[in-house]
């Protein structure tokens, strides 16, 4: 027979001013199960908990209902207090009698009557209520890392320091990602590069991190502490363990007219190639579009110049299964292509160039080792037009929100320009400027103030190209409420921040979820920012959401941090609150698995001694079930249940209110 | 001679019902003809076969058995007590009144259900001779006739070409309901109709020897294909009376309730860990063929069926007890029984 | 419509091992019923007509129907659309039938079940609800919520829970329904009052977005409760509300169970 | 819900005779979204009527339809249910699958005579205590008006014969 | 004339529902294994306990139930020889009992009974007995051994197999330590391979290997076996080998059942009826039954 102890909180005056309850736990006491029924004054207190305690000992108790306050208060205080004497922490249930109640009730009597009936509530429920222990999963302490840019490699730095293995997986050549592309960096102008390839060598030596460049996720299975990852290492055609990054092959490469990715068109590269001097890991790939090679089957220069014979041309894509306890997304992002901006020449006008392109025009390293020529004809540019939110802010035909960090890098842009063109002009369009950050709004003001920037509020509506081959930018100036029209050089566009093609797919695969544009979906915007509602994916960097270096930064650490607490420990331990399934009446028709936001429910096959087929039937796994239940109320059979919130629970609650 | 216009049967309801009878008589219910009690303004069926049959109104299909108030842990046993109004079941068919044999048997074989006894006891009995019958219809070979008076406390002919009908009283319970008919009914003459001609189909002691040595025969298999086990025929049936007890209970009052059951159903016999003894529709209607025309027999000397169709007319997958009395009669006749 | 070539095709499934049973129907007492084929040479029994409404994919869930597999079914449109959603909701595999498909007067031939989805997609695309039931429905709109409820609780009262309807749905393939469910107790056993309610109530919303409307559980119905009208409005919310047309996509994800962002929300405050 | 505090776990038949009457009202809400709302209702001390019951459930996506009947059958003279705004849910999609479920049923509801005026759904985030201190008195008010769902409605259970 | 109902509804003797149970006090309970229990029944009063004692007999069954929840079938599983209670032993398997197992001393629950016919031990006077059980099902023999312990002078030899899947599942310990201790009665205990215990001083194997190996002599032996359908089905054919006539050996058969007194039509074997005819059969007569269930 249920024995149920009935404890009723005063909360000092708080539930006591309008709840008579002594009256509530006098009523409490008749019914049906309840053994004990009292009331105190503050049943969190010490002494109160320990009227709990000692009842639960005294009194066999099989069920505790607690009157008090909301169970977002002292649920876990009352269930720790029922564990320590030896209750199941889940045979304890809380009415709540005081925002529900107390607080939003004047009239005593009416109160009153409420709290007996939402404690009869309670007391039904805990009747039914079963023993639910923690869920327990073993974690393997490996760390998958997907991107090799700034965040990627901060969080695999972080988690690999932390003493846990990490495998960080990156598409391209080499790590570096976009931040390897930038001059300087805003607000304080040091070298990109020079900050950045350290880290790019402290990944690649790390015993810790495996790196596997050039290569692609293709396939996720598994969860939270046990994912199983297939990763698509793509042909080298060089073999990594032989080459010594002497440089030779593509020294002699003939196919020399490739538009280089690196240096955002501008520059070009050859066949076999590496991105830039200093990639990490320094050994070229064979890109096979362009191999006369490995297209005409002739040629085969590189393997001949290579002293140590590493070049396979049979080289094949080899699928690898890794086997990893937490995900980290760092997949940055892409600019957004402003052809879609006819009267900026839709991307036909060669001196209309992105951000990106004049960060390699800047660039030391860079196709002009650091001079602002025109991509047309190579002239110093003599005076650049910077526009600000090219697609961003534009819902119509860009993307509805702000990129947030091209204020920043426009003012950077044109202070690195009046550097190298001392009377150059610049001129910047903004719609305003948002320079909200750690010196940021100072050093927007330095640009305008002390580098000569000319900033101009208002949009720009046309450029087009004159017959000398100049430009001409013409807008309005919206402060002076006149239009302008600037002759310039070159246009630098501060295209917008949107997600890496394949975002989606790629969170597909992962069972993250996403806006409507591929940004991926945190947890919880506030207070589950660097988690993803799939258990054991974390995020970091611009994938989420259009971030700066130290923010992508901050967040990658972030992730790391809860990728070393998961690791923590040998297994996971979570809420009991998980779906359960009767094998016995389930019929397959899984509309269980097609409800279920988490993938949590799988088929599982039946089978007699022998290894035959008898039926197949959904299985929820624990570890990846997150307890919301929809599975149970799709379910027509009645054969899946929530633990927690089993039908009969709430069935016996609603029939306490009859 | 006690006779009546065929068009005037309700006003003898309605007589009756003021009598204080409750009176049951085949009606119009939308599109079906159902057993119902009277009420003025419903319109006499006598020329369909109604959906549901006597039994309704002496096992009804669902009933309170056994009753309690709850007292926290505790309970108080009420008193069960259905109501048994004196009640006329006029113009049922006469396969309906023969049924109430059967099921006066099964209710008082061995433990003598009162519930069922005290409307039995309230219930007068007054079939109406068929003068038409249907394919389905096979009461004569079941020992039973159109216009038998098994059961009868009092018999309606149709007479003199269906236009008059003729009320005859066989019981004490039939004369009183002929008093009490008072003045709805006319002293006079009148020339009773033929009755149906129901042919006789099979023979039910040929049926019943070849189930004797053919529980296991494949038959049973290609019998039951269409039967997608529903309770439709057992529900239809005037003498099935298999029956479920459950309780429902509110916070203060606990039932328990006797409701219909049927063989047909999977978890009729399922035990609670899962074994089935008739694990497959072939062995659940093997079972409702064996109990009627074999199990019955041998306990009771009873044919369990009374031959009305009605489970055939009613199965919405074209099972038919008639037909596969036929089919076995048939088989019967290929293999002879073993002498033993 | 070709009887004598379904009839042929029938034999030949049999003849030829490729059909271990084919169900169709055949005539007794001057009505249809189903027929199970498992000789050539009674394939010569099968008839087909406007009255054989019988929707015979119910009979797939029974295990000594599937030990036949594979097993060929007489079918007109509403069955073949049976099939279908019984495949998208993984009770069938696509080779364990065969569909001797009927239509609009015409014998389609043997087809398999992507054949069928086919044919479906093709001819028979817009199968709308039976007017009658529709104008019903209607009618039963312009009621007062009151009316309603008297209409329903007459009707309801009909009910002796003989689950009729359920067995002769082919949707209905739970092994255990809910209403058999007591532990807990979801409806009352009894048949009358609430438990008729939530039994009718509960068994149509199952069928929301999955009825294909062949109006086989109200032609069950020995009470004659109109059950299409309970179907077909929810059949007709789920194709408005949400574009549900079950039973013509194999890989359609089911109504109850899915959602799009921009689902109506009118109703919500 | 017994309607006198002075025989406070009396059985409601007798005593609810006595009482004039007042709507009894059951409200499904998710853990996440509108049970905090009702929290800071309370904790920002906002009055509203008391006839409200609240269940509280993981999310509205495990409300089953059967939970609403259940209400009804049992004598609730309405039914709320309420979570998280779209887009806000905490397991990301219930309450999509609770609104399309909802837009069936309550139709199935209607038609079979349980009248709209009866069925609310709501959306009330943890931020608005507010709205729902306004939901549960504008429900009570409008069921009010109603007056007691009819105890003969097919719904509705009845006392054993 | 206005027909008198009441006098035409009445029936000529008192009515009886014979659907209604009486209620019982818990006065005892004891947990036999992790999930069975034994409750120990009083009557409430001196009438109902005279008038279930005047009938009882060894092998009959009660309905013993919880209002709100249901009645549920098992054997009576103490001994008409002990007059002053009844006990029913039983595992929790659903909702009924849930319930009954929940009950605390000088709680009520109800009780409908005897039902069914018995082991007619009264033929039985000066025989040798060999009880052969398994698991949860030494209940029904229970009461048997305890009625021909406690008229031991009628009775010839008794002998008792008893077997269970691991020590813990072994029901009636105290009991079956004092039969043990008993030099008039011979007890076999055995568990399945891997079910001992490393104090488990009884048998290791399956109850028909134990019993072969055992050998009991069939001579003037009747012969009594209840446990799982599968223990039955490999047991039976080992007392046949042994020389136990079929006609001399007894089982019980456990058909769904609902009503208990012949009417709900759910437990018939063939055209018997379980709770009536049954639940006692010989082999012999369920050899002759269509589909004998074992």
């Amino acid at each position: 027979m249920a024995r149920v102890g009935v404890f009723i909180c005063h909360c000092g005056e708080n539930i006591g001013r309008t709840v008579d309850c002594a009256a509530v736990a006098k009523a409490a006491e008749a019914f049906p199960g309840v053994v004990k029924s009292v009331d105190y004054k503050y049943m969190c207190s010490d002494p109160g908990q320990q009227m709990i305690k000692d009842a639960i000992r005294d009194e066999r108790l099989t069920g505790v209902v607690v009157g008090a306050c909301s169970p977002r208060m002292h649920e876990p205080t009352f269930r720790r207090a029922a564990f320590e004497a030896g209750l199941n922490p889940y045979l304890l249930e809380m009415a709540n009698l005081r925002e529900h109640c107390s607080w939003v009730h004047e009239d005593r009597p009416v109160a009153t009557e409420k709290a007996i009936d939402l404690m009869r509530v309670m007391v039904e429920k805990v009747k039914k209520n079963a023993e639910l222990r923690p869920i327990r999963v073993p974690v393997e302490p490996t760390a998958l890392v997907i991107g090799g840019g700034i965040a990627g490699i901060q969080a695999a730095l972080d988690i690999a320091g932390g003493g846990k293995k990490v495998i960080l997986v990156e598409r391209s050549p080499s790590l570096g990602g976009h931040m390897a592309r930038l001059s300087e960096t805003f607000p304080t102008l040091d070298c990109s590069q020079c900050i950045l390839t350290p880290r790019m060598v402290e990944a690649a030596n790390h015993p810790n991190i495996t790196l596997m460049t050039y290569s692609e996720v293709t396939k996720v299975d598994g969860f939270i502490g046990n994912f199983e990852v297939t990763v698509r290492q793509k042909a080298r055609y060089v073999d990594p363990e032989k080459c010594t990054g002497c440089g030779a092959c593509f020294e002699k490469c003939p196919a020399k007219k490739i538009p280089s990715e690196f240096d955002a068109a501008l520059g070009n590269r050859t066949a076999i190639y590496r991105p830039f001097p200093q990639a990490v890991p320094n050994k070229p790939v064979i890109d096979a579009e362009h191999c006369i090679m490995l297209t005409k089957g002739k040629c085969g220069i590189c393997a001949k110049v290579c002293p140590t014979g590493a070049i396979k041309y049979d080289d094949k894509d080899r699928e690898v299964i890794v086997k990893v306890g937490a995900i980290v997304v760092a997949t940055g992002f892409e600019l957004w292509d402003h052809s879609a901006y006819g009267e900026y020449g839709a991307g036909r006008l060669e001196d209309v160039i992105n951000g990106f392109q004049f960060e390699r025009l800047a660039s030391a390293s860079g196709p002009t080792t650091g001079e602002i020529r025109r991509p047309s004809d190579g002239r110093i540019a003599e005076s650049v037009v910077f526009i600000q939110c090219c697609g961003s802010r534009d819902p119509k035909r860009g993307v509805p929100y702000c990129s947030k960090i091209c204020c920043m890098y426009t003012a950077k842009h044109a202070i690195l320009y009046r550097h190298k063109v001392h009377h150059g002009r610049a001129v910047v369009f903004y719609m305003d400027v948002r320079a909200g950050g750690k010196g940021y709004d100072e050093f927007v003001r330095r640009a305008i103030e002390t580098e000569g920037a000319e900033y101009i509020r208002g949009r720009v509506s046309r450029i087009y190209r004159r017959k000398d081959g100049r430009l001409v930018v013409k807008g309005a100036d919206t402060l002076a409420g006149r239009p302008v029209e600037i002759v310039a050089d070159m246009v630098v566009l501060a295209d917008a921040i949107v997600p890496q093609p394949g975002a989606s797919r790629l969170a597909q695969m992962l069972g993250v979820s996403y806006d409507e544009y591929g940004f991926y979906s945190e947890a919880h915007p506030k207070l589950r920012p660097v988690e993803t509602a799939k258990a054991g994916v974390f995020l970091a960097g611009a994938c989420q959401a259009p971030k700066d270096i130290p923010e992508s930064v901050a967040q990658a650490s972030a992730a790391a941090a809860k990728v070393l607490g998961l690791f923590s420990q040998p297994e996971l331990e979570r809420e009991p609150i998980v779906a359960k399934v009767n094998e016995v009446t389930c019929v397959h028709c899984r509309a269980c698995i097609q409800a279920c936001p988490y993938g949590a429910i799988e088929d599982k096959e039946i089978k007699d001694s022998k290894g035959n087929l008898i039926r197949t039937v959904a299985c929820v796994n624990e570890g990846e079930c997150q307890g919301c239940g929809t599975c149970v109320a799709v379910c027509r059979s009645g054969s899946i249940d929530l633990d927690g919130f089993t039908d009969e629970e709430v069935l016996a609650e609603i029939a306490a209110l009859e | 001679m006690k006779i009546l216009d065929a068009s005037k049967l309700s006003d003898l309801a309605d007589t009756l019902a003021g009598a204080g009878y409750r009176v049951v008589v085949p009606v119009q219910d939308g599109d079906r003809v159902r057993y119902a009690e009277w009420s003025p303004g419903a319109t006499i069926r006598t020329d369909a076969f109604p959906v549901n049959s006597a039994k309704d109104f002496l096992f009804p299909r669902s009933e309170v058995i056994d009753r309690y108030q709850l007292d926290g842990d505790d309970f108080t046993p009420l008193e069960v007590r259905p109501p048994a109004p004196r009640t006329v079941l006029l113009a049922v068919r006469p396969c309906d009144a023969a049924s109430l044999a059967m099921l006066d048997t099964i209710f008082n074989w061995d433990y003598e259900d009162d519930l069922y006894n005290a409307r039995r006891a309230a219930t007068t009995v007054v079939p109406l001779v068929c003068t038409r019958a249907d394919a389905q219809c096979f009461c004569t070979s079941v020992g039973g006739a159109p216009d038998s008076s098994a059961g009868a406390d009092a018999l309606l002919h149709p007479a003199d070409g269906g236009s008059r009908l003729i009320l005859e009283p066989l019981t004490d319970k039939g004369k009183a309901l002929v008093e009490a008919a008072g003045g709805a009914l006319a002293d006079g003459k009148a020339a009773p109709d033929a009755p149906a001609d129901v042919p006789a189909r099979f023979d039910p002691d040929k049926v019943r020897a070849w189930l004797a040595d053919n529980f296991e025969a494949d038959l049973w298999d290609l019998l039951s294909y269409a039967c997608l086990g529903c309770g439709a025929c057992a529900y239809a049936c005037p003498t099935c009376h298999c029956f479920d007890m459950q309780d429902e209970a509110t916070r203060t009052e606990s039932v328990r309730l006797r409701n219909w059951d049927s063989c047909g159903f999977a978890l009729f016999t399922k035990h609670a860990g899962g074994h089935n003894p008739r694990p497959d529709q072939a062995a659940r209607w093997r079972n409702r063929v064996m109990h009627k025309f074999s199990y019955i027999p041998e306990r009771f000397d009873l044919v369990g069926c009374t031959g009305c169709g009605r489970c055939a007319r009613l199965c919405p997958a074209g099972m038919a007890m008639l037909e596969a009395c036929t089919r076995i009669e048939e088989e019967a006749r290929k293999a002879p029984a073993h002498e033993s | 419509m070709d009887l004598a070539k379904l009839r042929q095709d029938a034999a030949a499934l049999l003849a030829d091992g490729r059909a271990g049973l084919v169900i169709g129907f055949r005539e007794r007492a001057g009505a249809c019923v189903p027929a199970f084929v498992t000789d050539a040479d009674q394939a010569d029994a099968l008839v087909y007509d406007d009255t054989c409404i019988a929707n015979l994919a119910a009979y797939l869930r029974k295990p000594e129907i599937r030990q036949r597999r594979p097993v060929a079914l007489v079918a007109r449109p509403h069955v073949m659309r049976s099939l279908i959603l019984l495949k998208a909701e993984h009770q069938l595999q696509g080779d364990d039938v065969l569909v001797l498909a009927v239509g609009d007067d015409t014998y389609h031939g043997v087809l398999t079940l992507a054949e069928a989805e086919r044919l479906l997609n093709e001819t028979y695309a817009d199968l709308a609800t039976d007017a009658q039931v529709l104008a019903e429905i209607e009618r039963l709109e312009q009621m007062s919520p009151e009316e309603r409820a008297r209409f329903w609780s007459e009707q309801f009262a009909k009910c002796t829970r003989c689950y009729a309807c359920r067995a002769a749905c082919p949707m209905c393939y739970c092994e255990r329904c809910i209403v058999e469910k007591n532990v807990p107790q979801w409806i009352s056993t009894a048949a009358a009052g609430h438990g008729n309610y939530a039994w009718n109530v509960i068994r149509a919303f199952h069928l929301a977005g999955r009825c294909i409307e062949c109006g086989a559980c109200e032609a069950a119905c020995p009470q004659g409760i109109p059950l299409m009208l309970l179907n077909a409005l929810l059949a007709r919310e789920a194709r408005d509300q949400f574009d549900a047309r079950p039973g013509y996509d194999a890989e359609a994800e089911p109504v109850v169970g899915s959602w799009n962002k921009d689902d109506d929300e009118g109703f919500i405050r | 819900m017994t309607q006198t505090s002075t025989k406070p776990d009396a059985a409601t038949g007798a005593d609810a005779a006595a009482q004039p009457w007042s709507p009894r009202i059951v409200a499904f809400v998710c853990n996440w979204c509108t049970y905090a709302g009702a929290d800071l209702a309370g904790t920002s001390r906002l009055q509203y009527a008391p006839n409200v019951r609240i269940i509280k459930l993981p999310c509205t996506g495990r409300i089953d339809p059967l939970f609403i009947l259940k209400a009804f059958e049992q004598g609730a003279d309405a039914v709320l249910v309420s979570g998280c705004h779209p887009g806000d849910c905490h397991y990301t999609a219930g309450n999509y699958h609770a609104r399309r479920r909802w837009g069936l049923f309550r139709r199935l509801m209607e038609f079979t005579g349980i009248d709209a005026k009866r069925l609310f759904f709501s959306w009330v985030s943890a931020a608005e205590g507010q709205k729902f201190a306004d939901l549960i008195n504008a429900v009570t008010d409008e069921v009010r008006q109603a007056g007691p769902f009819d105890p003969t409605n097919p719904a509705r259970k009845r006392p054993w014969t | 004339m206005s027909p008198d109902t009441e006098s035409a509804a009445a029936p000529t003797r008192e009515h009886r529902n014979i659907y209604q149970p009486i209620p019982m006090t818990v006065a005892d309970r004891r947990d036999e294994t992790a999930d069975v229990r034994t409750l120990r029944l009083e009557f409430p009063g001196d009438a109902e306990r005279t008038r279930f004692f005047e009938a009882y007999r060894v092998g009959q069954f009660g309905l013993y139930g919880m209002p709100g929840q249901g009645e549920c079938v098992f054997c009576v599983a103490s001994p008409p020889t002990r007059t002053d209670a009844i006990e029913c032993t039983f595992r929790q398997a659903g909702r009924v009992t849930a319930a009954l197992r929940d009950r605390e001393v000088g709680q009520r629950i109800t009780f409908r009974g005897p039902y069914g016919n018995h082991f007619p031990i009264e033929q039985w006077k000066g025989k040798n007995l060999l009880f052969v059980a398994g698991g949860i099902a030494l209940p029904p023999l229970r009461a048997v051994i305890w009625n021909i312990l406690d008229r031991r002078d009628e009775f010839g030899k008794v002998a008792i197999l008893y077997g269970a899947r691991t020590v813990a599942d072994l029901v009636y310990k105290h009991e079956l330590a004092e039969w043990d201790a008993r030099d008039n009665v011979d007890l076999v205990q055995t568990v399945d391979p891997g079910g001992e215990t490393d104090d488990w001083r009884g048998k290791i194997g399956f109850v028909p290997a134990v019993l072969e190996e055992v050998a009991p002599k069939p001579a003037d032996t009747i012969a009594l076996v209840c446990g799982p359908p599968i223990m039955i089905k490999f047991t039976l054919p080992v007392l046949a080998k042994l020389g136990f006539p079929a006609a001399d050996t007894y089982t019980t058969l456990e058909n769904r059942m609902k009503c208990g007194v012949g009417k709900c039509g759910r437990c018939n074997v063939g055209h018997l009826y379980v709770c009536k005819d049954g639940p006692v059969f010989t082999v012999e007569q369920l050899k002759a039954m269509p589909h004998a269930d074992m």
